[in-house]
């Protein structure tokens, strides 16, 4: 059962990297990234299990932060280049 | 990809990627160092080099046939070196059988500490692990003397004012479950500091996660605010103090007669001696990565968004 | 014959990957990408290297008899975050040049410097 | 109660990935970027917490169990959060845009 669950969260994966690569508009993107880094945090815990040694969990968490951090900070610059452009625009 | 956010994005899905692999390669510190530093800090590092820089790749205009070449001939060159190497997985391969075995049968012994990662980074190797942080203080140092130049372009002021307000209007909801979680990421970066002895984790990593929640605060609150939070000056002075800290631990084992960084001169028992020069060597690893880590994330952002005369008073 | 050493395959077509961008493209932002691939390669070198077959994390735990190779851990461990430290000066290197010369690219900038 | 235990955690890990994998058909074959949204958002929470508890039903060791119930939460706080930020700064993204549009229309028929 946690195989057969690590293999469709790893397809997931794949489904999201294609969108990533596809994706017309930069939040597409971003959405695919968020979508991947929380599958990362499963297939990390559920590796945990299969390999035997649960204990290493805290990666599993860094990783449900860092992937908060990486969304805002994102969101953050690309606001920076919406602004910017219609800054430009304007004048 | 002509568009250079794309491939930050794309950079930062292979920064996770490499460390699940790493993950299922059992190296689970690498893996939580790669976690932190590939997939957040040089993600959010590359955006805001980015959005000075501008975004858009111009199209090409040279010629991709001599460089496919170059990279064809080595690449192959190099497969070829690889056909004697031993095989992957196998015991029997030449590095593990020099000085690994003296690392898993004796560490438990000698330094008393059951992750051996930690053991051999900081009592073992702690001469070279005090080289990598110098070399990231001078790096650190580095962009500091890059990018606290005073720019010459004029910064429209009124502009970043009405962006900052436009910010903190539309993100309440980010801002206050920000709030919330920004106390429990450095509890977790000190549970990551002290819990390194035991599972995965260590100075270097708790120091990038740390700096993270640093980055998070001022990513959503604004860089003067952040500013007033945490003082510049001391954040200099704190990379330093940790570079000292580490080699201070070193000079004292020298005093008490033993050879530089051999901590069981700290205390009466050697192994409790080897635990607690750990304890401080980890501190200065954390104390120097975090406070570099937020200098050159200040520096870049500071750049990028604080109008003339702030930089002015700071100086 | 040879499937045994797929994995340095994959590192070796990785850097490669990064190598082509470090020397094909003129933008200053993708040579720094190109050079963090190359240097991801290399830490996945050392990672395989360092795996036993059977072999469990180097935390020392009961029941447990095989471990890893910690030794080329510890190495990339600290070379990660070393990595990210020349990264962030390079990236302050292309900052102070879009400042100077007003282009991350390397003809213009080439160009700007011949009319000197 | 061991078979019990065993055979509910299965059916929780089952759910989270046929979630997960319907989460992953709709961010691939939806339109436009407001139905993405609405997959990944209405999936992924649900998926990572079924699948978090199936292994948390899986595994007897308390340690353990704390880390996943702080992942859990962890979850729970985080995706809606940034789902929310996306949809806002997708939303401003193509107001701003319309407005642009709007502006340069009009600037056009004012100079023609």
């Amino acid at each position: 059962m946690l195989i057969a669950a690590t293999l469709a969260i790893l397809v997931v994966m794949i489904m999201a990297i294609m969108r990533v690569f596809i994706g017309p508009t930069l939040y597409d993107r971003v959405l695919a990234v968020n979508m991947f880094g929380t599958k990362t945090v499963l297939l990390i815990s559920l590796l945990g299990f299969v390999m035997g040694r649960p204990e290493f969990l805290d990666i599993a968490i860094v990783y449900s932060l860092i992937n908060f951090i990486s969304v805002i900070g994102v969101l953050r610059y690309s606001d920076h280049f919406i602004f910017k452009q219609s800054g430009q625009s304007k004048k | 990809m002509k568009d250079l956010l794309a491939v930050a994005m794309l950079l930062s899905i292979y920064g996770l990627l490499s460390a699940s692999f790493f993950v299922a390669m059992d190296a689970v510190d690498v893996a939580f160092t790669e976690a932190s530093v590939g997939a957040g800090i040089s993600t959010l590092l590359m955006l805001v080099a980015i959005s000075m820089t501008g975004r858009a790749e111009h199209p090409s205009r040279h010629k991709p046939l001599l460089a496919l070449a170059v990279v064809i001939v080595t690449g192959s060159l190099l497969i070829y070196g690889t056909l004697d190497m031993p095989y992957f997985g196998s015991a029997e391969a030449p590095i593990h059988q020099h000085i690994a075995p003296r690392y898993i049968n004796d560490s438990m012994q000698e330094i008393g500490v059951p992750n051996i990662v930690t053991s051999v980074l900081a009592s073992y190797r702690a001469f070279d692990t005090f080289g990598e942080v110098v070399v990231i203080f001078t790096a650190g140092m580095g962009v500091l003397a890059l990018l606290s130049v005073v720019r010459r372009s004029p910064v429209d002021i009124a502009k970043i004012v009405l962006f900052n307000d436009a910010m903190h209007e539309r993100h309440l909801i980010l801002r206050i479950v920000t709030k919330i979680m920004i106390p429990f990421i450095l509890l977790f970066a000190f549970y990551v500091q002290f819990h390194g002895d035991f599972g995965p984790g260590g100075g270097f990593q708790a120091g990038v996660i740390f700096a993270s929640a640093i980055f998070v605060y001022t990513m959503l609150f604004g860089m003067n605010t952040a500013r007033r939070v945490i003082n510049q000056s001391f954040i200099q002075v704190l990379a330093a103090i940790g570079v000292l800290l580490y080699g201070c631990v070193g000079v004292v084992s020298l005093f008490n007669g033993k050879k530089f960084f051999d901590y069981s001169a700290l205390a009466i028992d050697p192994v409790a001696g080897q635990h607690l020069g750990i304890l401080f060597i980890e501190l200065g690893v954390g104390l120097t990565v975090a406070s570099v880590m937020v200098i050159i994330f200040f520096n870049f952002a500071g750049r990028n968004e604080t109008p003339r005369n702030s930089d002015k008073q700071d100086l | 014959m040879f499937i045994g050493l797929y994995n340095y395959w994959v590192v070796i077509v990785l850097m490669m990957v990064g190598f082509y961008i470090v020397i094909a493209h003129g933008n200053l932002i993708k040579k720094i990408v190109g050079l963090s691939i190359f240097q991801t390669s290399v830490f996945i070198f050392y990672i395989s290297m360092a795996k036993v077959d059977g072999g469990s994390a180097p935390i020392l735990a009961d029941e447990i008899n095989q471990y890893s190779n910690p030794l080329p851990q510890v190495l990339i461990l600290t070379a990660i975050v070393v990595g990210i430290a020349t990264t962030a000066l390079a990236l302050a290197l292309a900052v102070r040049i879009k400042e100077a010369y007003g282009s991350i690219e390397e003809d213009e900038i080439q160009k700007q410097d011949n009319l000197d | 109660m061991d078979a019990f235990i065993h055979i509910s955690s299965s059916l929780f890990l089952l759910i989270g990935s046929f979630l997960c994998l319907s989460g992953g058909i709709g961010i691939l074959r939806f339109p436009d970027f407001y139905t993405r949204m609405h997959a990944v958002g209405v999936t992924e929470t649900l998926a990572t917490a079924m699948i978090l508890i199936g292994l948390i039903l899986y595994n007897p060791d308390f340690l353990v169990d704390v880390k996943l119930v702080i992942i859990l939460l962890m979850t729970l706080f985080i995706s809606p959060t940034a789902g929310h930020a996306l949809a806002n700064a997708a939303m401003l993204n193509d107001k701003m845009q319309k407005d642009d549009n709007k502006q340069n229309s009009e600037v056009k028929s004012s100079t023609s």
